[in-house]
Order: C-alpha cells, then structure tokens, then sequence
C-alpha cells in the first residue's frame, strides 16, 4: 500500500482534529488554521486525484484491522477525489469572500466556534465522499446537519433562529427516514458495507424475495435524502435558510452541503442498489417529475421575488430540480450531466451569493432590488462576478452552465419517453431564468444620478476582489474546459460499479462458516 | 490556426484594452489610439483574408462531439467582406460624431468587441459555435444600444436582451434535438439531417426548423417578434444605429441561412407547410414594416422600421429556396448593409448639426447640408430600388426567382406585395429630400446657415454611397460567386 | 399483504409509533412538542432495530463462561446501531432545544406559525 | 400629455395594447416587470394618522389566523394533508413490515459470516468480553468516532446559542441569590452528600468495565454527568466552580477528543497498512484488557460527562 493512499484517511480525521483543537483557540489563530487546514487538505485530495486517475484505480482503505463486511471502509476513485478536491476549493473561496461580513455578522467571541463548525462541516462532507458504509454515512450526515444548522443560526437574529428550527425538523424528517431505510436494508441483507449490500440486493432481485420491503427501502433513503437536499416540494425551509444567513454561510450550504447529500444518494444509486435495481424501482420516475417541477416552480418563485438573496436562494431550488431530473431520465449521460451540474451550481451559486453581498454592502445594506440600481458601479468587481454567475446560470456559452444544460439535452434526446418534456422545461426554465437573473443585471447596471451610496474600489476590499476574481477563472475554466472534468466524470463512474472484489469476500464467508 | 484565432481575438483584446485602460487626457489621443488599434485590426483581417483557405479548424472540444470549429466558406466570407467595409466606416464617421456623446471608450471598446464577435459568426464551422457567438453578440452589442443610459435607452436594451434570448432559447431547443437527428453539425451544403431517420420524424423535424426559423428570425426582425427592433436601434447613437441595422440584423440572416442552407437542407423544407408559413411571415414584415415607417415621424425610428421591412426581403428570398431568388436575397443583403448604413449616417450628421430629429423639421435641410442630403437621395433612391443602384439588382433577382419559383400563391403575391412595399419605400425617403431641396415658398433663406459636416463625417457617406452605386453597376463578379454558391446548396 | 404481520408485533409497533412521531414532527405548532414527535420518531427506529437483532432463545452478547457459540447469542450488530443512534438523537435534540430557548426568548411563543406571522409584520 | 389624458380610456383596451406591439413601441410585458421610475415619496401629516389605522385594520384581518379564511383554509388542508401522509407511510412501513423476515428467527439474512465472526472469534481479536463494546469500538470504530463528534458539535451549537459572556453571567447569577430562589434544600444536599461519591464511583466503575460489562464510555459518561449535576442542583453552581469549571472543562474536552483522535488515527492507519499492533489485547475479562477499547472508553466518558453537565450548564444559566 502506497502512502498516498492513506490520504483520505488522514484528512478527515485532520479536518476533525482541527474542528476539535479550534474550540480553544482564539479568533485568529482558529483562522488560521481553517485556511491551513482547507489547503492541506485540498493538497492531499490533488495527490489522491492524481494517484487514482493516473493509475486509473479504485482502492479500498480499511479504517482499521478488520477487512471488508467486518469494519469500517473507505473507497477512493478519481471521482471521489475530485469532488473531495473540487469541495475544498469552493469552501475556501467561499471563506475567503465573506470574510468581512463574517466579521460583523457573528459575535467575536464565537469566531472560533464557527471554525469549528466549518472544520467539522469540511470532514462530514469527505467522510460522505469517501465512505464505504452505510451507517457511516448516516452518522457523517447527521454531523453535517447540525454543522448547517449551526452555520445558519451563528448570526443571531430572529429570522435565522426561525430559518434553523424549519431546516432542523424538516432534516429530521429526512434522517429519520433515512435511517428507517438504512435499518430496512439492513434487515434485508445484513450487510451495512456498500459493496456487501449490493450483492445481497442483487442475489434478492434474482431470486424475487423481499420485493415490497426493498422497494419501500429504496423509497424511504431516496426521499429522506431528496428532503435533506431540498427537492421541490420540500424545499419551504430553503429561502430563509439561505437568504438570511452569513454570506459565506450561505454559499456554503447552498453549493456544498446539499451536494454532499445529493452526492451520497448517488454513491447509493450506484453502489448499493446498483443503476439497474434503481432503475427499474419506479422512484426515477418520481424523481422526473418532482425536479421537472422543481425547475418550473422554482424560477417562478424567484421572479416574482424582491429580495436579491432569496431570489438566489429560489434559482437553488430551480438547480436542484435540474440535478434530480437528471437522476430522473435514468440513463448514465444524464447521471453525468446531474453530476457536472453539481460542480457547475456549486460554483455559480457561491459566486452569486458573495458578488450579491458585495453589491449589497454599496447599496446601505438593503437587499431589495429597488435599492440594487447601479449598485455595479459602485462595487465594480462584485458587479462584474454577478454577471458572470448570472450568464453561467441563463446558459450563456463558455461558461459551465451552458454545458450542463447541454449535456442534459444531449442526455434525455436519448431517453425516448421522456425527452419532449425534459427537453420543453428545460427551454422554458432557462427562459424563466434569464428573466430574472438579466433583470438584475440590467438593474444592477443601471445608472442612478444621486450618489448618496458609498462606493467601494478594489483597493478597499482586496481579499473580496481576488476571491471574486478566483471564482470568476474557476468557473471560466470549468466552462470552457469541461471536456477533461466530463471523462473525469464518466471514469469514476464506471468505477463505481462494483468488480471482482465479492468473490474473494465470499470465498472468506465460506470458509468462515465450514 | 491563426488565421482564424488571430481576426476573432485580436479586436476583443483591442476593445477589452481600450475597456479597461484609463481615460486618456485628451480627446485625440484616445482617437490616435482606437485608429492605431483599426488599422492594426483591419490590416490583419485583410492579411489573413487573402491567406485564408477553406480548411476546418477544430479548436477544442466542449462535450463529445461537440467542438468550437471554424471553417470559412464563400457564404462567411461575403458577410465578412461587408462587415468590415461598414465597420471600417462607420468606426471613422463616429470620431466626429461621439463628440457630442458621453462614454467614448466605452463605445469604441464594445465596436471592438462587436467585430471580433461577428467575425467569430461568420467563421464558425458548426451550429454550436455559431449559437455561441450569436449569444455573444446579443451580450456585447447590447452596451451600444443603452449606450446614453437614459430611461428609454435602458429599456430598450432591456427589450432587445428579452427578445433576443427569447429568440435564441427556441433555436437551442431545436439544436438540442439536432444532435440525435443530424449525422454533424458541421455547416455543410445540403444539409447534415440523417435521412432515415429524418423520414422517420419528419412532422417532429419541421416544428423543429420553424422554432428555428423564428428563433433566430428574432435577430432579423421578424414578423411576430420584431417589436424590440424598431424600439433598440433608434436609442442607439447614429452611428452605433447604422451599424446595428445595417449589420447585426444581418446576423439573424446569416443564421437563417446556415439553418435551412447548411443545417436542414433545401430538400427537406422544400414544399412544406414550414416554407408556406415562413413565406407568409415573411411578406408580413415586408408590408407591415413599410406601413409602419410610412406612419412614423421621427427619421430614425422611420428607418428602423425600413429595417424591418427591408431585411424581410431577403428572409422572403430566402424561403423561396430558389437559386435566382437566393442570390437575389444575398444580393439585397449587400445592398441593404450598404444603403441603410449611409442612411442612418446621414441621419446622425443632421442631427449632430442641426439637433433635429422630426421628419417635418427637415425643411429646407439640402439647402444646408446639399452633399449629406444627396447621399441621402441616392442612397433612398437604391432602397427603392431604382437602376442603377445595387438595390434595383436584388429586388429584380427576388421577383424573378418569385416568379420561376412556381409556387401557385406566392409566384405572383410575392412580386405584388415586393412592389406596393417599394412604393411605399418611396412614400417615406423620397419626402425629405423633396422638402429638404425644394422647402416651398414660406421657408426663410436668410435664416439658414451651410451646416454641411466635416470631412471625418462626410467621406464615409461618399465612400458607402459610391460603393452602393458602384456594387448596382458591376454585377457580374459578385453574381458569379452567388452563383457557384447557389450550385452547392441547391 | 404479507404473512408475517402479526409475527413481528414489534416492528410493527415500531412503525406505528414512527408514524405517530412524524405526525407530531409534521402537525404540531408547538415546538416543544414537535421535539417529542421527534424522539418518538428516533426510538421507533431503535425498537425496530433491537426486534431485529433478537433471536428467540439466546442471550445478549457478552460472554459468559467462555462459550464463543454463535447459536447462543443474539446479533449484536443492531445493539451497536441502537447505541449510536441514541447518541446521535441526544444531540440533535439538545441543540433543538436550545434553538427553542432561543426562540421563546425573542417571540416569547412557541409556535412556529405565530413567529412566521410575527416575521411577516417585521417585514411590514 | 394633454392627448394621452383624453385617450386614457382607449390606452386600456386590449386592442390598442395589441396594436403598440406590433408597431414595437411598448410592449405590454417588460414596463410592469422592470424599473418603473420612481418619484419621490412625499408624506401628507394628514394621512398617516389615516393610513396607520388602515395599516392597523389590514394586519388585524390579515395576521389574525383565526378569522383569516385564506389562511385557516391553508391550514385545513396542510392538516389533512399531513395527516393523509402520515398515515400512506405508516401504511406502507406496515405493508413493509409484513414481508419482512420473522423477529427471532436464526435464519433471518441479517444472521450471517459478519455477526458469526463477532461472536466467534470477538474476544480473540479485540479482548472484549463485551461483544457490543468490541463491535463498536474496534471493528466500527470509524463510526463511533464520528458519534462523538456529533455530541461535540452539538455542544458547539448549544454553546453558539445559550453561551452568555461572564459579566452577564455574573449579574444574572447576582439576581437570581438576591431574588431568593436558590434555597440551601438541607434534605436535598444530605441526600447529595451522600449519593454523589457512589454515582462518581459507579460511572467510573461502568466506564472501566466497558470491555467487560454491559456499559462503556457512554452510558458511564452520562452516569458520571448525571452526579455532576446532582451536585451543582444541590450546592449551587459556586461550589461546583472549585472543581469544575471553564478551563477543566475546556482541558478535559479537547483533550480526551485529541486522544481519542490519535488512538483512532493510529489504530485506522496501522491496520489500513497492515503493520503490526502494539497495543496488547491482555487477559479478557480483567481491567486492563481489551487493547484500545479501555483508552477510548475512558476518553468518551470524559467526553460525555462533560457534554452532560455543558448541556445542563448552558441551559440553566448560560455558562460553565
């Protein structure tokens, strides 16, 4: 076993120890740390890409002495890694521009407390990644849950407390499901190891026994993951979430944490019920719809809103809708296409939420539209990162946007039931979209004659330009660069379907019992 | 490679310096700059021009299958040529004009940008890159439309991204479908459908190529969605306004014909209810725009509306799908880009000295400004289409093709229509130079004053005049290459 | 309808009480009582798991007199689940508790559709 | 202007709309979206005294959920849906249940190698007589690991939430003696008095018996807790301060997760590349055996004692 491969391993128990070690460190030097922290670990996930990709390898790393159905287990693939990689770096950019809001925001006696919750929130979202084990995955999510619900109640007001408490129960409601179907599974297989139940799904499939419970299984995780991640009808507690939290806080949640659930769901598709089992359970239908409805529902809320974060936090929900329809056409390009919107919104988004808060602080902090006129003039650099996230959210070609939609419309043309209204919502939500996000551009380049707003230069706010400036390369380089990303993509997920490693497991099993 | 990169890339870097850069002290000194920068651009482009040969360059790839490539043809390089020829001019007549207007950097910055965005269209080599250049030039023309940043000028650009985007998602979603049915996107002569499974799909397929028809039919100001047209172009300042008129509409043209030239094919559309709708759309906007323009008062808001009824000329010469009507169309694209700029010109030098604006104000207004007005009248009289403007060819080439074409309805409603349109043309050039030359009796010769402008003003109008006459006197090198054009694709 | 219903009495309840927690969890507009739905809710699942882990007939998994015999202990997997469900529960609840604390402490009401009302004045 | 007042009534018809599109002047859809241009806003006294009271009438008929029929509706319905949800799931769950194997049968699928080697050949491999804490501590120990950080952030949470700074803490703790509800309960601290070394001893004797005994570094964690608390209800928090406060707290904390850290990392890393363990197993069934299972024990009782009294803490009066 190579060094390298211990990676994994290492940092997410360097991310916990930090988390644990910030709790009694002052403001700055808990900083410190979380920066430190976030490019070491970003180091290492660059080092296990490129280890997984070259040698074009999937490895298992056992956390302990006891091999597969007996312990605990990570799996590593290059696309495990990449999204470990691709995580960090939109945590630490995302750090990085709220910084001075973050300063205001949140009391300064608990600025260490928040790295903690960051630090914590960065390991659960690895441990989600990586994870081999169901029931790991069920403990890291529920880690992830109360870190999310900490970062949206660390700025204390009313609305963020009341925003907590509805994302609280209605995550609740989704981890409890979860774990009824983790149990159920469970019961059905008596494995909790990924590659273990799959076999197990498989062989119950063969023989037709335990049909009903494996299907209420397969509906109870998937709905339990789709609350947690906000699918459409479940998406109440998003806006307030979202839209009144810290700034960082809110690109955060917006672009990572409901991506390590979305993300985790396809680690469930692939390697625990395997694409055929799922396919075939009815629940992509549901998913179809649902995020077809999604799409549609939520650009009309966003337009109709007056509050240019919430209006970003109801384009989450339109997005996500994107990602489940993708799961919902059922076939490995639209599977691509979910995952590269995952990186595509993740970048978009956080980069609108920051750019948003910059073009807010220019207008007395108010963030109704009325009050946004000509903002972009007197922040130059968060004028010019909104439009960038805007165009890659409208689908303007050269940025990452375009492609995802692309490479949807690409994917359901080969789903023949289901392309025509794939195909017209997506057209209608990307019309929908350019309604409100061109609005605001328009609104935010339109000159006002009094200048009683303060302007910022970028000289005032250097660590917010250059974040700006690194998100606006990323996702540029994300755009027009998808190709590698794409067979990036295609590789780790033909990864994820299982090899050869159950036979030895069960020859084990066999000489164990005799 | 560079032959393609290098005319694309070299204007964006010259108008994102220009952006970016401070404000130079002087007004000259930034005018030393943006001519240094034209000559430097225009130089290359002719350079590379003469170099250029029909290879396909692939430049990268986006997804599978689908590159960002450029390849020249015959077709690319007749809009490039006109391009740059209005460009070029027009660039030197708004020295003199933008005077008098804010922003200058900005402006020469985007007329930068605007050129290496329209040459990427015209070399695009497949569908893919020509959406995504056509979405740039909505983007980066849209800063000369709110170029004055008043009220109106901010919702007229609003308008034009609106309908644009409109436009241009219902061409994406026929694009989308493209993929599975076509065998490529690469341009090629004929069209790229699969047959099989074309005739498989084909009700599907032509509610395909009508969304696209009116897609980018957003773009040439088509009847039902060419409100923002008349509504964008007149904010504009004159010279920003010939150059959209005269030249981006041409863009939607140009995507026309890459989508049922190129794309779906002559073959495929021919005799469809598709054609019989676009015909009719297309006739529309020709009689509906000349009505309008003859209601309207304000001189450019009136060649706006010639715009729209204009360029449907050509959109109905294209859907006749005819070989002589072909040429005709691309014909009256050269005529059109040529004659409307020197017209929008013309009306931006009488308002940069006289501030006038009406249509009835402009009595007496060849007395003052004579060699502006007769541009002006010879450039309406090519509008017309009276020989020997180039005009006169084109219209003449788009009723005989309307003729040979055989359709029962339109063989001969298309010429009627094509005719009362050209009257009307009359109706609403002709009046300002009959007043402006022959003011009437009550008109007071004391008070008037020579306002002819300068010669940074005066030279592009007699250069685009004379190119307007000339292009109607020596026809035939021109009429060749349509013709070996028209060879492949028909 | 399958057969072994009224064999697995328990998980049954299990499920009956699961759905009585997500009812709470869903209908109640007091906060503290959504909590309880909650915790009804989370142990419903620790019911289920610890019917699933028995066996009838054996003892729980701790060794007694050096019989390492697999047909005399339970399963002791469900055990280690239910452990650590528990504690993940006691969390969760703790900070929902105190998020509630918070929230009495400003809108002095613990109902949740009074607070939205509230926010809306705010808004006004 | 004086034409368009004339013409106000024909500007409404749709007709005249119709025809401003198509000659492209305006169109009906992007003036009521975007930018109307706004005029100052200019307050008349006389009609904000109105307009008040207006405002009073609407938020009394809006917000009033009891008369409000749009909302009562709502609720009507979001009750009866819930409801029929509630009970679909709980239909199925039982529908689901019916297929499910029987409880207690030894053939059940969940029965199998993995459960057969915990027991078989447990106590050789992790020392534990105690299979659970065997099973949780060594062979799942990634899991448990991640349990524990989920009882920190919650304390990180409650403390984000409820941590008041100590000149408040110090002025509510002065109002609440001069207000005379703490009482010195006699019966209350005796009993105390006397309870409280056997729940320490007890919850130290349960946290060492992990490996042994039902219990481990949880239920002993939350015995030990359990007696702090006692003590703090009985004597105040004052006297708790003397041996328990802020900086123990902070100390005992972050180091028992940084040992439980290092004692995992070792173990995850050792046995990922298979290099020899040198923590002995020991003699099952004595103290000191179980190789890492007695270290971590003792590291999540710490753990768990203080988060249980940090919780009590917290919530009582907002500081250790």
């Amino acid at each position: 076993m190579e060094f390298v491969q211990n990676f994994p391993a290492f940092s997410i128990m360097l991310c916990l120890f930090a988390g644990i070690v910030s709790s009694v460190l002052k403001k700055n030097a808990a900083k410190w740390l979380n920066t430190i922290l976030i490019i070491v670990v970003g180091a290492m996930s660059v080092a296990v890409l490129y280890y997984t990709a070259s040698m074009n390898t999937v490895y298992v790393y056992q956390m302990g002495r006891f091999s597969a159905p007996w312990g605990n287990e990570l799996r590593i693939g290059c696309l495990e890694a990449g999204t470990a990689l691709f995580f960090c770096i939109i945590m630490l950019l995302s750090l990085l521009g709220g910084r001075t809001h973050l300063e205001e925001d949140v009391e300064s006696s608990r600025h260490n407390l928040y790295y903690v919750l960051i630090n914590l929130l960065l390991s659960s979202l690895l441990a989600l990644v990586y994870t081999n084990d169901l029931f790991t995955a069920y403990v890291f999510v529920e880690i992830n849950t109360i870190a999310a619900c900490g970062l949206i109640m660390v700025r204390q007001n009313g609305r963020t407390i009341e925003a907590a408490i509805r994302y609280m129960i209605m995550s609740l409601l989704g981890s409890g499901m979860l774990l009824l179907g983790i149990c159920m599974l469970y019961d059905l297989t008596g494995h909790l190891l990924m590659s273990n139940i799959h076999e197990q799904v498989l062989s119950i499939v063969a023989e037709g026994t335990y049909k009903v419970p494996l299907l209420v299984a397969i509906a109870i995780i998937s709905v339990g993951l789709a609350i947690k991640s906000a699918l459409f009808p479940f998406h109440a507690w998003l806006p307030d979430a979202y839209g009144y939290s810290t700034v960082s806080s809110a690109a955060i949640l917006s672009s990572l944490v409901s991506k390590g659930y979305i993300f985790l769901l396809i680690k469930i598709i692939y390697r625990v019920l395997g694409f055929e089992v799922f396919h075939d359970s009815g629940i992509i239908n549901v998913f179809f719809i649902f995020g077809l409805c999604g799409m549609i529902f939520g650009s009309f809320s966003a337009i109709r809103e007056n509050d240019i974060k919430r209006m970003i936090s109801f384009s989450s929900v339109a997005q996500i809708g994107y990602i489940y329809m993708g799961f919902g056409l059922g076939t490995k390009e639209a599977m691509i296409a979910s995952i590269y919107h995952i990186f595509a919104h993740a970048v978009c988004k956080s980069l609108l939420f920051i750019a948003s808060s910059g073009l807010t602080d220019v207008s007395n902090r108010s963030r109704h539209f009325v009050d946004l006129t000509g903002a972009a003039y007197r922040n130059k650099i968060a004028g010019v990162g909104f439009t960038v996230g805007a165009l890659s959210m409208v689908g303007i070609p050269l940025f990452p946007g375009f492609i995802s939609k692309l490479l949807f419309a690409q994917a359901s043309i080969l789903n023949h039931g289901k392309m025509l209204p794939a195909l017209i919502v997506l057209a209608i939500s990307t019309i929908l979209n350019a309604i409100y996000f061109l609005k605001t551009v328009i609104r935010i380049y339109t000159p006002v004659e009094n200048g009683r707003n303060l302007t910022i230069t970028f000289r005032q706010q250097r660590l917010f330009g250059v974040t700006l400036l690194l998100f606006i390369v990323f996702s540029l380089a994300l755009g027009s660069c998808s190709q590698p990303i794409v067979d990036l993509i295609r590789q780790g997920l033909e990864s994820e379907i299982i090899s050869s490693i159950p036979n030895t497991i069960h020859q084990l099993a066999q000489s164990l019992m005799i | 490679m560079i032959d393609y990169v290098l005319p694309i890339v070299l204007p964006v870097i010259c108008g994102v310096m220009l952006l970016v850069l401070g404000v130079p002290q002087k007004r000259s000194n930034l005018l030393l700059l943006v001519s240094v920068a034209m000559t430097a651009v225009l130089g290359i482009d002719v350079l590379l021009l003469t170099k250029v040969s029909g290879v396909r360059l692939n430049l990268f790839e986006l997804t599978h299958n689908v590159a960002i490539s450029f390849a020249l043809d015959r077709i690319g390089t007749i809009f490039y040529v006109l391009i740059l020829v209005v460009w070029c001019l027009v660039m030197i007549f708004s020295f003199e004009y933008m005077k008098h207007e804010q922003n200058e950097k900005r402006y020469y910055g985007f007329f930068f940008i605007v050129l290496g965005v329209l040459t990427g269209l015209c070399f695009a080599g497949n569908l893919i890159t020509f959406y995504a250049f056509f979405e740039l030039l909505t983007l980066t023309s849209m800063p000369l439309v709110l170029h004055n940043q008043s009220h109106e000028a901010v919702m007229a650009g609003l308008k034009y991204l609106f309908y644009s985007f409109a436009g241009a998602y219902l061409a994406l979603l026929g694009l989308y479908f493209l993929f599975q049915y076509g065998n490529t996107l690469d341009f090629t002569a004929g069209g790229v459908l699969n047959e099989q499974m074309a005739a498989q799909h084909q009700p599907l397929l032509l509610v395909l190529a009508l969304l696209m028809i009116l897609g980018f039919g957003v773009k040439a100001g088509m009847f039902p969605m060419h409100a923002w047209l008349p509504t964008a172009h007149p904010v504009a300042p004159a010279p920003a306004s010939a150059f959209l008129s005269a030249i981006i509409v041409k863009a939607g043209v140009l995507a026309l014909i890459r989508v049922v030239y190129y794309i779906f094919g002559v073959s495929f559309l021919r005799g469809t209810w598709v054609q019989t709708t676009w015909m009719i759309l297309a006739l529309l906007t020709v009689f509906m725009g000349s009505m309008l323009a003859y209601r309207e008062k304000i001189l450019k808001k009136r060649l706006a509306y010639s715009t729209v009824s204009q360029v449907s000329y050509i959109l109905f010469g294209l859907s006749l799908m005819e070989p002589v009507a072909f040429s005709g169309a691309i014909y009256h694209v050269i005529a059109h880009g040529l004659i409307k700029s020197t017209l929008f010109l013309c009306a931006g030098a009488i308002i940069y000295q006289t501030g006038k604006i009406r249509v009835e104000e402009l009595n007496g207004i060849g007395k003052q400004m004579p060699v502006t007005i007769w541009c002006y009248t010879i450039a309406s009289l090519g509008l017309i289409g009276i020989p020997p403007t180039s005009g006169f060819i084109s219209k003449w080439y788009l009723a005989s093709g309307a003729l040979n074409s055989g359709n029962p309805v339109f063989a001969w409603l298309g010429p009627v229509i094509l005719l009362i349109s050209a009257l009307l043309t009359a109706g609403y050039l002709l009046p300002i130079t009959m007043h402006g030359f022959f003011p009437g009796e009550a008109f007071d010769y004391k008070a008037m004053k020579k306002a002819e402008p300068c010669k940074k003003m005066v030279i592009p109008l007699l250069i685009l005049t004379a190119l307007s006459v000339i292009s109607g006197v020596f026809t035939s090198p021109l009429l060749a290459q349509l013709q070996m054009i028209a060879d492949t694709i028909f | 309808m399958g057969a072994n219903l009224l064999c697995n009495y328990g998980e049954s309840v299990a499920m009956l009480l699961f759905g009585i927690g997500f009812g709470n969890l869903l209908l109640q507009s007091n906060l503290i009582k959504k909590i309880i739905g909650l915790n009804i809710m989370d142990t419903a699942i620790y019911l289920f798991l610890a019917e699933k882990g028995y066996i009838s007939g054996r003892v729980a998994p701790i060794i007694t007199d050096g019989v390492q015999d697999v047909n005399k202990y339970i399963n002791p997997i469900p055990s280690g689940l239910v452990l650590t469900g528990i504690v993940v529960s006691v969390s969760v609840t703790a900070l929902m508790l105190s998020l509630s604390i918070r929230l009495y402490r400003r809108y002095h009401t613990l109902n949740l559709d009074k607070v939205a009302m509230i926010l809306k004045k705010e808004d006004k | 202007m004086s034409k368009l007042k004339q013409t106000q009534d024909y500007e409404k018809t749709a007709s005249f709309k119709f025809f401003r599109w198509i000659s492209g002047e305006k169109d009906p859809y992007i003036g009521t979206i975007e930018m109307q241009e706004q005029s100052e806003h200019q307050v008349e006294d006389d009609t904000i005294t109105e307009r008040m009271w207006e405002k009073q009438m609407i938020i009394d008929e809006i917000y009033d959920v009891d008369h409000n029929r749009i909302l009562t509706k709502f609720h009507k319905l979001y009750k009866i849906a819930a409801v029929l949800f509630c009970v679909a799931l709980t239909f199925f769950l039982l529908l689901t249940v019916s297929y499910l194997p029987r409880t207690g049968n030894a053939a059940n699928p969940d029965n199998n190698e993995v459960a057969q080697r915990y027991i078989e050949s447990g106590l050789q491999e992790t020392g534990a007589v105690n299979i659970v804490s065997g099973m949780i501590l060594t062979y799942r120990a990634f899991d448990t690991f991640g349990e524990t950080n989920a009882l920190f952030i919650a304390t990180v949470c409650v403390m984000i939430l409820l941590m008041v700074d100590e000149k408040t803490l110090e002025e509510r703790s002065e109002a609440r003696l001069n207000s005379g509800r703490i009482k010195d309960d006699i019966i209350l601290q005796m009993t105390a008095k006397f309870l409280v070394p056997f729940i320490l001893i007890f919850g130290i004797y349960v946290i060492l018996n992990g490996q042994n005994s039902p219990g481990g570094g949880f239920s002993g964690g939350a015995i030990l807790g359990a007696g702090l608390i006692l003590y703090a209800n009985a004597f105040g928090i004052k006297p708790t301060q003397r041996f328990f406060n802020e900086k123990v707290y902070r100390i005992a904390k972050v180091s028992a997760l940084c040992m439980y850290g290092c004692i995992g990392l070792y173990y995850y890393t050792m046995g990922a590349n298979h290099l020899a363990d040198h923590i002995p197993n020991g003699i099952p069934g004595h103290i000191l055996s179980g190789g890492i299972i007695l270290p971590i024990d003792i590291c999540v009782g710490l753990e768990v004692a203080c988060t249980m009294y940090a919780f009590y803490a917290l919530f009582k009066r907002g500081g250790l």
